[in-house]
C-alpha cells in the first residue's frame, strides 16, 4: 500500500532539513545557529514519525520521540546555557566568507546526488532521495566545521552531522534494532557533554573558544 | 560467559576510582590487567583452535583471538609500567591523588571499550564501542593540565568524532546493501549473519559504504591523509597511555576495517584491496617524510606507528597467504615493538625533562639498560633482521613479488630503506655522544625495565623462532581472509 | 658446530672461549673436507620451516681460513686488552656467530637474518666502543648494507618463490626457469646487495669512515670475514642457483664495475693519511680484483669454455682465502701501531722500526704478500688471477678480444699502483726518523701483544710457497659449480693450466732463498769487514724531524700524473709579513670525496627538502585537518563511485 | 732436471755475472766516445766494484734492521732471476716460473731497492723512490701488456717456450704485434734502468738522479751489491729482450755446437743492444720529471695497441 501522501511528506520534510541545513550555513549569530538545529531536529522527529505510520514498526516510534527530546530540546538547551556561561562572542567569524560557504554547500549537495545516482535506481521510492539528502547534509555539517572559527560551530556542525546520520539510518533501514539506536542517542549526548567539558576547560586555559589559536602543536 | 572478561575490566576500574591509597590503586590495576590476561586466555585459545564462538550478542572468531591477545597482553605491561611512571610523575608534582585515581580508573575503562569493540557481533554495537573508546580517551590525552594537551585532545576528540560518524553511514550503507539480500527483519547488522551472505551483497552500495568506513575508520587507524590527530595525541598523552593508543587502540580501528573488508573482498573482488594498497603507501610515504624531519621523540614514534599502520594495511591489501601472513604477524610485532619503544621514550624523557632528540645524548652513559633496550628497538623497529618486524616485512615483500606486482614491492623496499637510514640516526644519535653536564647517572627505577626486557625478549623471540602454537594461530587467521594458508 | 659463549662477565674467559669455538670450527671444516658435505637440520621451527646448515667443499675451505684467522684475532684482543670491555667481548662472539652462521646458512631466512645480523653486530662492535662517538661512521655503514641488504631479500625471495624451495642447496640453474632478462635482473640485484658489503663503487662510501675510526679487531673482523660470505654465497648464486645462460653483457658489466671500483680505491690508497683507511681502500681493491676474475669466470662461462671459468673462480677463491690472512694481519698491525704511538696519521709516525722490530718484521711480512711480490701468497694468487684473465684463445667473439686485454691492463695498473700504496703505508710508519713524539717514544709492546700475528705471518709465507694442497681441494670444490669435470691445474709442482706456463712456487722460493743464501756465504767469504755508525748524509743541514719526505710528499708525483682523477683543490695564500724580504706562503690542497659530494650530499638534500616541504601538511590548524579528511572522502566517492 | 741442465744453469748464471759489468762498461765507453773524450776503461765497473767490496760500511744510526738485509735480498732476486731467464739454450730454463713470475721478480728488486731508499729518512732517499715508483706505476703494466701479447701470439706464457717458438719460425716470425710489443719493452727497459731520457745514470745532482737517490745511504760492500744488482738487472732485460723477439741462433738442443752458437748470438746481441742503449742515452737530453709520463703513456699506449694488433689482424 504505497501511500502516496505520507511519500510526499516524507519528501517535503527532507527537503526542508536540507533548507534548514543551509539556512545554518548562513547564520551569522551564535543563537540562531542553536536554534536552526533545534528546528532541524523537529522535523527530523516529524519524518519519523510519518516513516513509522508508513511502515507500521513501533519502535520508530520511540526513536522519534528520542529524537524529539534529545536532540530537539535538551541539547538546544544545553548549547544555549554554555553559551551564556562561557560569554562566547555571540559574533561567528567565518573563516570563509557566507557567500562563499553557500556556494560551496551548493557544490556539497549536487556531489552528494552524484554519488548517489547509481544506488537510487536500485534503492526504493520512499528512500530516492532521502538518501542523497542525508549524505548532502552529513557534507554540510562537516563542511560547516571546517569553515567556521568557534568550537562551539564546530560542536554544532558536527550535531548535523548526526542529523544527517538519522536521516539516512530511517530512510534506508526503517530504523535498526533497538539497542543500536538507543546506543547511538546515548553517545551522541555523551559525545556532546564531553565536548561540552573540554569547550569549558579550553575556555579557561586559551580564554578564547576560537580554534585558529590552537595552533602549538606543528610539524 | 563472556561477559566475565568483560566485566573485570570493569570492576578493576571502579576498584582504581574509589580506592584511598596509592599502594592501593596500583594493586589494584596492576592485578586487574592480570586477571584480564588470565580469563582471556581460554577464550582467545577458543577463538583460535575450536571454531568461532558465536553466542548472539558475542561473536570470536580468530581474528577477534588476535586482537584481543594483543589487547590483554599491552594492558598489562602498560599498567605495570605506568605504576613507576606516575609515582616519579607526583614525585615530580605534576599531579596529586585524584589524578591518579582518575587515571587508573580511566585506563581500564579504556581496555574494557576496546574488549568490546574486538568481541561484540553487531558492526552497529561494535560502532558505539569505538566511540567509546575515544571518548575515554580524549580524557586520557588531555591528562595534564597544560595547553598543549588541551589542543591535542580538542583536536582528538573532533577529528575522531568526525571520522566516526563517516564511519556510522558506512556501517548503514552496509546495512541498506544487505536489506534486499536478508530482507528487512531487524538483525542484520551481525557480522556472522553479513559473513554468511556476502556473496550477494549489492555491489554499487558495498562500495560506497567501504570507502566511509576506510575513511571513518581510517582516521581512527591513522592512515595516511586522516592521520594529523596522531602526532599531536600521542605527544602530549602521558607516554603508557600513547603506547596503549598507538599500539592498541590503531589496532582496533584496523580491525573494523578488516571485518568489512572480508565482506567486501567477497562481493567486490580486488575493490577494496586497491584501495587497503593505495592507503598504505600514501600512510608509508607521508610517514617518511615526517620521520626525516621530526624533533620530538613522541611525534617520531607516532609517526612511525602510522608508516607501521601503512604497511599493515598495506599487506592486507596485497592479498595472497604469505602477504596476509605477513601483515598479521606484522600487527603482533608492531604493537610490542612499538610498546617497548614508547617506554624507553618514556625513560628518556622523565630523566631529560625535554622531548627535543637533538638535546637528548650520551644515552649510552646515563642509563646504560634503557640505552641498550633502545638500541634493540630501534632497530627493530626499522625493520632490521633479527627481530619480529622485519619478517612481517620479508612476508610482505615476498607476498607482493609473487603477486607480481613490482612497482608496489619497488616502492615499499624503497621507503622502507629510507625509514631505515632516518630512524637509525636519530635513535643512535640519541644513543651516543657526551651527556649535558650535572645528569645524574643512573636509571629511574627497576620495576619499569621488567616490562621492557620483557618485550625485548618477545620480538627477539619471533624473530628468529616462531613456534607451532603462534604458526597455527596466525594461519587461522589468515584463513579467515578466504586465503589458502 | 661453533657454540658461542655470549658471556658478559669475563672478558679474558669470553675471548679465550671464542678462540676455542673458532678452532672447533676449523675441525668442522676440515672434517668436511675429508669427508664431503655434512647437512645438519636444526629443528628449530621458524616462520618459513625449520632452519638448516649445511658446509661443502667450497664453504669448508673458506671457513678453515676464517676461523683461523677468527682464532688469531681473538687471541690478539684478549692481548692487546681492545675491545676492553664485557660489552665488546659479547658483541665480538655475536659477530663470530652471525658470520659463522651466515657462511653455513642453507635455509633461505637464516641467510638473511645473519647476514644482517653481521653488519649489526659489527656496527655496535665498531660504533660502542669508540671515543669520539659520532654516529656518522657508523650510520653511514649501517645504512648502505641495509640498502644492500633489500636488494639481496628481492633476489633470494625471486628465486625462492620461483624455484618453490627455502632450502639454497636445492635451487640449481633457475635461469631456465626465470628466463634470461630475469635472471639478470637477479644476479645484477645479488651482486649490488652483497657488493655493499664488499665496497662496489657507489655504495662504497661508508668504508673508509668506519675503518678508520673503529677498533682494529673489528675492521680485521669485518674486512675478511663478512667480505668471505659475502663473496661466498654471491658465487653460490651466480654460477650454482641460477647459472650463467648466456649473459655477456651481463658479464662485462659485472667486470667493468669491478675494473672500476679497484682501479678508483687504489688511486684513492694512494692519498690517504690514516694507514687504516688505507687499508679499506685495500680491501675494496683486493676486492674489486676478485670480482672482476669472477666477472671474467662468468664471461667464459657464457661462452661455454668452462675450464677456464673454474680456473678463474680457483683464482678468486684462492685470493679470497690469502687477503684474509694479510688483510687481518695488516689492519691488527696499524692497531698495535695506533695504540702504541697514540698516532694514527702516517704524517706523525715514522722511526718505528728501531723501536719495535718485532712488530715491522710481521706487518713488512703482511705487506709483502698484499703487494704481491714473490715468495709470498700475494704473489702466487695474484700470478693466478692474471694467468686466468690471459686465456682468451678457445673464445673467438672479438668483444672478449677487447674485453680481457683490457682487464689485464686495469688489473696490472691498480697491482702497480697498490703496491706503491702499500710501501708508502710500512715505509712512513715503519721507517725513517719518527715525526712526533708518540712516534719517538711509542708505548713498549710486550712480548705477548705480537704473539697472534706471528702465526698469520707464518700463514702468508706458507700460503704462498706449498698451496698446492689447498690448489687441489679448491680445483675439486671449484669445478661443480660450474660443471667442469676434472680439470688439470697442478701438474707436478707447478701451476701450469692447459700446459700455458706454469709457476712452481715451491720451486721459486727454493731459488729465490737459495740465491740470497749463496751471495750472502760468497760475501761473508770474502773477509771481515768493519760496519761504523755514521747520520744519514745531511750535506751540512742538521737533520730534524721536518727535513725528510712526507706521506703526502710520496704521492705527490703519482697524484700529479693522475690529475684528473684526484681533482685536488689547491690553495696557495700569501699571507702579509712586515719585512719585504720575507714572504709567508701557505699551500693547502684538499682532496675531494668524489661520491659523497657528487651523489649522496645532494641526494639527501633533495629528500629532506621534499620531507620539509610535506611537513608543512601538518600545519596545525584544526580546520586543515578536517578539509584533508573531506576532501579525500570527496575524491574517494567521485573517483570511484 | 738432470745434472747436466744444472750445470748448464749455472754456467747461464756465471756469464751473466760477469758480463753485466762489462757491459755497463762498454755503454760508458760508447757515451764517452760520442762525447769525443776516452772515457774510463772497460774493465772500471769490475775495479769500482772490488774497490767497494773491501771498504767499511757506513750505516746511519736512523736506519732500521732492514738496511742492512735488503742488498742481499737485491743481488739475491737478480741471480734467482738470471737462473729462470734462458740465456743460451731454451732448454733447461727450470719451468719454475713463466714471464709474469720474471716481471714481479723484478717488482720485488724494485721494492727491496725503494724501501732502503726510505731507510735513513734522509730526503734524496725520499724523493728517489716516490718518482722511482711513479715510473713504475706505469711501466710495470706496459710489460705485462706486453708479455701477454707475446704469450698470445706463442700460446703459453713460459719463457722458453716463447723463444723456442719463435727461433723455430726464423724470420717469418715477424708481425707488427711483436714489433710494438718490443718497442714499448725497450722503453720500459730505458725507464727501469734510469737510463738517460728517464734519469742520468751519471750524476749526483739531487734534481735529476731517481735510481742514484736511493742508493745514496748505501757504501762499501752492500753499495757494491747494490750496483751489481743493478748492472744484472740491466743485462737481464737485455737478455729478455733479446731471446724473446730476435732469439734466432738461440741453442734449442744441448750439442756442443748449437750451444757454442747459442753463447755467440747472445754475446752478440747483447753487444748491439748496449751500443743501441748508449747511442740512444746521448742522443737524447734527459727529460723534465713530469714530462716523463708522456714517454711512458706513449710506451703503454704502444703495448696496448700491441695486444688489440693481434686480435684485430
Amino acid at each position: 500500500m504505497v501511500d502516496l501522501l505520507s511519500i510526499d511528506t516524507i519528501n517535503f520534510l527532507a527537503a526542508a532539513i536540507l533548507l534548514v541545513s543551509l539556512l545554518v550555513m548562513a547564520s551569522t549569530r551564535m543563537g540562531q545557529l542553536v536554534r536552526s538545529f533545534a528546528i532541524q531536529s523537529i522535523m527530523l522527529a516529524a519524518i519519523s514519525v510519518v516513516l513509522a505510520h508508513y511502515t507500521g514498526s513501533e519502535h520508530i516510534y520511540i526513536v522519534a520521540a528520542l529524537t524529539l527530546v534529545v536532540k530537539g530540546i535538551i541539547i538546544p538547551r544545553f548549547l544555549m546555557y554554555s553559551i551564556d556561561r562561557l560569554k562566547v562572542h555571540r559574533e561567528i567569524e567565518p573563516l570563509v566568507g557566507i557567500p562563499a560557504s553557500l556556494l560551496i554547500s551548493g557544490g556539497l549537495v549536487i556531489v552528494a546526488y552524484y554519488v548517489t545516482e547509481p544506488l537510487i535506481s536500485s534503492a526504493e521510492a520512499v528512500t530516492r532521495n532521502c538518501l542523497a539528502i542525508s549524505l548532502a547534509v552529513v557534507f554540510i555539517g562537516m563542511f560547516m566545521m571546517i569553515s567556521r572559527r568557534k568550537a562551539m560551530t564546530q560542536m554544532v556542525g558536527l550535531l548535523m552531522m548526526e542529523n544527517g546520520l538519522f536521516l539516512g539510518i530511517i530512510s534506508t533501514t526503517y530504523g535498526m534494532p533497538l539497542i543500536v539506536e538507543i546506543g547511538i542517542f546515548f553517545d551522541v549526548f555523551m559525545a556532546v557533554l564531553i565536548m561540552g567539558i573540554f569547550a569549558y576547560r579550553i575556555n579557561q586555559t586559551f580564554e578564547t573558544l576560537d580554534t585558529t589559536f590552537l595552533r602549538r602543536l606543528r610539524g | 560467559m563472556v561477559e566475565i572478561l568483560l566485566l573485570v575490566p570493569l570492576i578493576t576500574a571502579l576498584l582504581c576510582a574509589i580506592s584511598r591509597s596509592e599502594r592501593a590503586i596500583f594493586v589494584f590495576s596492576v592485578a586487574g590487567s592480570l586477571i584480564t590476561a588470565l580469563v582471556a586466555i581460554p577464550y582467545c585459545y577458543q577463538a583460535f583452535f575450536e571454531g568461532p564462538v558465536d553466542t548472539g550478542l558475542w561473536y570470536l572468531d580468530p581474528l577477534s583471538g588476535l586482537f584481543m591477545v594483543v589487547i590483554v597482553v599491552i594492558t598489562a605491561l602498560v599498567s605495570l609500567y605506568s605504576v613507576e611512571y606516575l609515582k616519579h610523575d607526583r614525585t615530580e608534582g605534576e599531579i596529586n591523588i585524584k589524578d591518579l585515581r582518575y587515571y587508573h580508573a580511566l585506563l581500564h575503562l579504556f581496555a574494557f571499550s576496546m574488549l568490546v569493540v574486538v568481541v561484540v557481533d553487531s558492526l552497529g554495537l561494535m560502532w558505539i564501542a569505538v566511540e567509546g573508546t575515544t571518548l575515554v580517551s580524549a580524557f586520557l590525552v588531555g591528562f595534564y593540565k597544560k595547553s598543549e594537551a588541551m589542543e591535542a585532545s580538542w583536536k582528538y576528540l573532533i577529528i575522531c568524532s568526525v571520522g566516526i560518524t563517516l564511519a556510522l553511514l558506512g556501517i548503514i550503507l552496509l546495512y541498506a546493501s544487505s536489506v534486499d539480500a536478508l530482507g528487512a527483519n531487524a538483525d542484520t547488522l551481525d557480522w556472522s549473519v553479513l559473513r554468511s551472505v556476502a556473496g550477494q551483497l549489492d555491489p554499487a552500495l558495498l562500495k560506497i559504504s567501504f570507502i566511509f568506513i576506510l575513511v571513518g575508520l581510517g582516521t581512527k587507524a591513522g592512515l595516511a591523509p586522516m592521520h594529523t590527530w596522531l602526532p599531536d595525541a600521542h605527544s602530549q598523552a602521558p607516554t603508557p597511555i600513547s603506547a596503549l593508543l598507538s599500539a592498541v587502540l590503531l589496532n582496533c580501528a584496523m580491525y573494523g576495517v578488516l571485518r568489512v573488508h572480508i565482506l567486501a573482498n567477497e562481493a567486490v573482488p580486488g575493490f577494496s584491496s586497491s584501495l587497503l594498497i593505495f592507503f598504505g603507501l600514501l600512510s608509508l610515504a607521508i610517514a617518511t617524510a615526517f620521520i626525516l624531519t621530526s624533533r620530538d621523540v613522541k611525534r617520531f614514534l607516532a609517526f612511525s606507528s602510522v608508516e607501521h599502520m601503512g604497511i599493515i594495511a598495506l599487506g592486507f591489501g596485497i592479498g595472497g597467504p604469505l602477504a596476509v601472513f605477513g601483515a598479521v604477524f606484522h600487527v603482533l610485532a608492531h604493537s610490542l615493538t612499538k610498546t617497548l619503544m614508547f617506554f624507553g621514550a618514556g625513560n628518556v624523557i622523565q630523566k631529560y625533562r625535554t622531548r627535543e632528540m637533538k638535546d637528548i645524548k650520551g644515552l649510552g652513559r646515563t642509563m646504560p639498560t634503557t640505552a641498550a633496550l633502545l638500541v634493540l628497538g630501534g632497530a627493530a623497529i626499522a625493520g632490521s633482521p633479527p627481530f619480529a618486524i622485519f619478517i612481517g616485512e620479508l612476508f610482505i615483500i615476498s607476498g607482493a613479488l609473487v603477486q607480481g606486482d613490482y612497482l608496489v614491492a619497488g616502492l615499499f623496499i624503497a621507503l622502507l630503506v629510507i625509514i631505515f637510514a632516518g630512524m637509525t640516526y636519530r635513535i643512535f644519535g640519541m644513543v651516543s655522544g657526551k651527556p649535558q653536564e650535572g645528569l645524574p647517572e643512573g636509571e629511574l627505577g627497576k620495576l619499569r625495565l621488567l616490562p621492557m626486557l620483557f618485550l625485548a625478549l618477545a620480538i627477539l623471540g619471533l624473530g628468529l623462532f616462531l613456534p607451532e602454537v603462534v604458526s597455527d594461530a596466525l594461519s587461522a587467521v589468515v584463513e579467515l581472509f578466504g586465503v589458502s594458508a | 658446530m661453533a657454540l658461542l659463549l655470549r658471556s658478559e662477565k669475563h672478558r679474558v674467559y669470553s675471548y679465550l672461549c671464542s678462540a676455542a669455538s673458532a678452532v672447533s670450527a676449523a675441525f668442522w671444516s676440515l672434517l668436511v673436507l675429508l669427508n664431503g658435505t655434512s647437512t645438519f637440520v636444526l629443528d628449530v621451527p621458524s616462520a618459513m620451516g625449520d632452519y638448516a646448515i649445511r658446509l661443502d667443499a667450497l664453504g669448508a675451505l673458506v671457513l678453515l681460513i676464517t676461523s683461523l684467522t677468527f682464532a688469531c684475532v681473538a687471541m690478539y684482543s684478549l692481548f692487546s686488552r681492545e675491545g676492553i670491555t664485557s660489552r665488546g667481548a659479547s658483541i665480538f662472539n655475536l659477530f663470530m656467530l652471525s658470520v659463522l652462521l651466515a657462511m653455513v646458512a642453507d635455509h633461505l631466512l637464516l641467510l638473511l637474518v645473519a647476514w644482517e645480523a653481521t653488519s649489526l653486530t659489527s656496527f655496535l662492535g665498531a660504533w660502542g666502543s669508540r671515543e669520539d662517538q659520532d654516529t656518522a661512521a657508523g650510520w653511514k655503514y649501517l645504512a648502505v648494507t641495509h640498502f644492500g641488504a633489500a636488494l639481496i631479500i628481492v633476489a633470494l625471495v625471486f628465486l625462492s618463490t620461483t624455484s618453490g624451495e627455502v632450502r639454497l642447496s636445492e635451487m640449481h640453474g633457475l635461469s631456465a626457469t626465470l628466463g634470461p632478462l630475469t635472471s639478470a635482473v637477479v644476479i645484477l640485484l645479488a651482486f649490488l646487495g652483497f657488493g655493499s658489503k664488499l665496497g662496489i663503487l657507489p655504495l662504497h662510501i661508508w668504508m673508509p669512515d668506519l675503518y678508520s675510526r673503529s677498533p682494529s679487531t673489528i675492521t680485521a673482523l669485518l674486512s675478511t670475514a663478512a667480505s668471505n660470505v659475502a663473496v661466498l654465497v654471491l658465487v653460490r648464486i651466480i654460477f650454482d642457483m641460477v647459472g650463467v645462460g648466456d649473459q655477456h653483457m651481463l658479464s662485462l658489466l659485472v667486470m667493468g664495475m669491478a675494473a672500476t671500483t679497484a682501479l678508483w680505491a687504489a688511486w684513492q690508497a694512494l692519498v690517504q693519511r690514516d694507514g687504516s683507511r688505507v687499508l679499506a681502500f685495500s680491501s675494496m681493491e683486493n676486492m674489486g680484483l676478485i670480482l672482476l676474475t669472477i666477472g671474467a669466470a662468468m664471461l667464459f662461462q657464457s661462452y661455454g669454455a668452462a675450464e677456464p671459468a673454474a680456473f678463474a673462480i680457483m683464482a678468486a677463491m684462492f685470493h679470497l682465502i690469502n687477503h684474509t690472512v694479510f688483510k687481518s694481519l695488516l689492519l691488527m698491525g696499524v692497531g698495535t701501531v695506533r695504540r702504541a704511538a697514540g698516532e694514527w696519521d702516517l704524517e706523525k709516525l715514522g722511526g718505528l722500526a728501531r723501536t719495535m722490530p718485532g712488530l715491522s718484521a710481521v706487518f713488512l711480512f703482511g705487506t709483502l704478500a698484499v703487494a704481491a711480490l714473490p715468495p709470498f701468497s700475494g704473489f702466487v694468487s695474484e700470478w693466478a688471477m692474471f694467468k686466468s684473465l690471459m686465456h682468451a684463445e678457445p673464445i673467438a667473439d672479438p668483444l672478449i678480444r677487447i674485453a680481457l686485454p683490457l682487464a689485464i691492463a686495469v688489473m696490472a695498473l691498480c697491482t702497480a699502483i697498490a703496491a706503491a700504496a702499500y710501501l708508502r703505508l710500512f715505509g712512513f710508519t715503519f721507517l725513517g726518523r719518527p715525526r712526533s713524539n708518540g712516534a719517538a717514544r711509542p708505548r713498549p709492546l710486550d712480548r705477548v701483544e705480537i704473539f697472534p700475528l706471528v702465526p698469520l705471518a707464518a700463514l702468508c709465507l706458507l700460503l704462498g710457497v706449498a698451496s698446492f694442497p689447498l690448489l687441489e681441494e679448491l680445483t675439486s670444490a671449484v669445478s661443480p659449480l660450474v660443471g667442469a669435470t676434472g680439470i688439470q691445474v697442478i701438474e707436478g709442482y707447478s701451476i701450469n693450466f692447459l700446459h700455458q706456463g706454469g709457476l712452481n712456487p715451491l720451486g721459486l722460493s727454493a731459488l729465490l732463498a737459495g740465491a740470497i743464501l749463496v751471495v750472502f756465504l760468497v760475501l761473508r767469504a770474502t773477509g771481515k769487514r768493519k760496519v761504523v755508525l755514521g747520520d744519514t748524509w745531511d750535506c751540512g743541514t742538521t737533520l730534524d724531524r721536518r727535513t725528510q719526505y712526507t706521506p703526502t710528499g710520496f704521492s705527490q708525483p703519482l697524484m700529479r700524473v693522475f690529475k684528473q682523477v684526484y681533482r685536488p683543490h689547491t690553495e696557495v695564500k700569501e699571507e702579509p709579513h712586515p719585512s719585504i724580504y720575507i714572504r709567508t706562503v701557505r699551500f693547502e690542497q684538499a682532496l675531494p670525496e668524489m661520491f659523497t659530494a657528487h651523489i649522496y650530499q645532494p641526494l639527501v638534500a633533495a629528500t629532506v627538502a621534499v620531507a620539509m616541504r610535506v611537513k608543512r601538511m601538518q600545519s596545525g590548524s584544526i580546520q586543515a585537518y578536517l578539509a584533508y579528511l573531506m576532501i579525500i572522502l570527496i575524491v574517494l566517492l567521485v573517483v570511484l563511485r | 732436471m738432470q745434472l747436466s741442465d744444472l750445470l748448464l744453469n749455472l754456467a747461464e748464471v756465471l756469464f751473466i755475472l760477469l758480463s753485466s759489468p762489462l757491459l755497463a762498461g762498454v755503454i760508458r765507453k760508447v757515451k764517452s766516445w760520442m762525447q769525443c773524450r776516452q772515457g774510463p776503461s772497460v774493465l772500471q765497473p769490475y775495479r769500482d766494484i772490488w774497490k767497494l767490496l773491501h771498504k767499511s760500511t757506513v750505516v746511519s744510526k736512523e736506519a732500521s734492521w732492514l738496511f742492512l738485509i735488503i742488498p742481499y735480498v737485491c743481488l739475491g732476486a737478480m741471480v734467482c732471476l738470471a737462473m729462470m731467464v734462458p740465456v743460451f739454450t731454451t732448454g733447461p730454463s727450470g719451468g719454475v716460473g713463466d714471464m709474469v713470475a720474471v716481471i714481479y721478480i723484478l717488482g720485488l728488486f724494485r721494492f727491496m731497492m725503494v724501501l732502503g731508499g726510505l731507510e735513513g729518512g734522509s730526503s734524496f732517499g725520499g724523493m728517489g723512490s716516490s718518482r722511482e715508483l711513479m715510473i713504475s706505476a706505469i711501466v710495470e703494466p706496459t710489460l705485462l701488456l706486453s708479455i701477454f701479447s707475446v704469450a698470445a701470439i706463442s700460446g703459453t706464457t713460459d719463457l722458453s717456450a716463447i723463444s723456442a717458438h719463435f727461433a723455430g719460425q726464423g724470420l717469418s716470425g715477424i708481425s707488427p704485434t711483436l714489433f710494438l710489443a718490443s718497442a714499448a719493452i725497450f722503453i720500459s727497459l730505458m725507464a727501469e734502468n734510469s737510463r738517460v731520457p728517464f734519469d742520468n745514470p751519471a750524476t749526483h745532482l739531487e734534481l735529476t738522479m731517481v735510481h742514484e737517490g736511493m742508493l745514496l745511504e748505501y757504501s762499501g760492500r752492500e753499495l757494491a751489491l747494490m750496483d751489481m744488482a743493478s748492472y744484472v738487472r740491466l743485462t737481464m732485460f737485455m737478455v729478455i729482450l733479446s731471446n724473446v723477439f730476435f732469439p734466432w741462433g738461440i741453442a734449442l738442443g744441448m750439442e756442443a755446437g748449437e750451444l757454442a752458437l747459442g753463447v755467440g748470438s747472445i754475446a752478440l746481441k747483447l753487444l748491439v743492444l748496449a751500443i743501441s742503449v748508449a747511442l740512444v742515452e746521448s742522443v737524447m737530453a734527459k727529460m723534465r720529471l713530469f714530462r716523463l709520463p708522456n714517454l711512458l703513456t706513449i710506451s703503454f699506449t704502444l703495448s696496448l695497441l700491441a695486444v688489440m694488433s693481434y686480435y684485430i689482424l
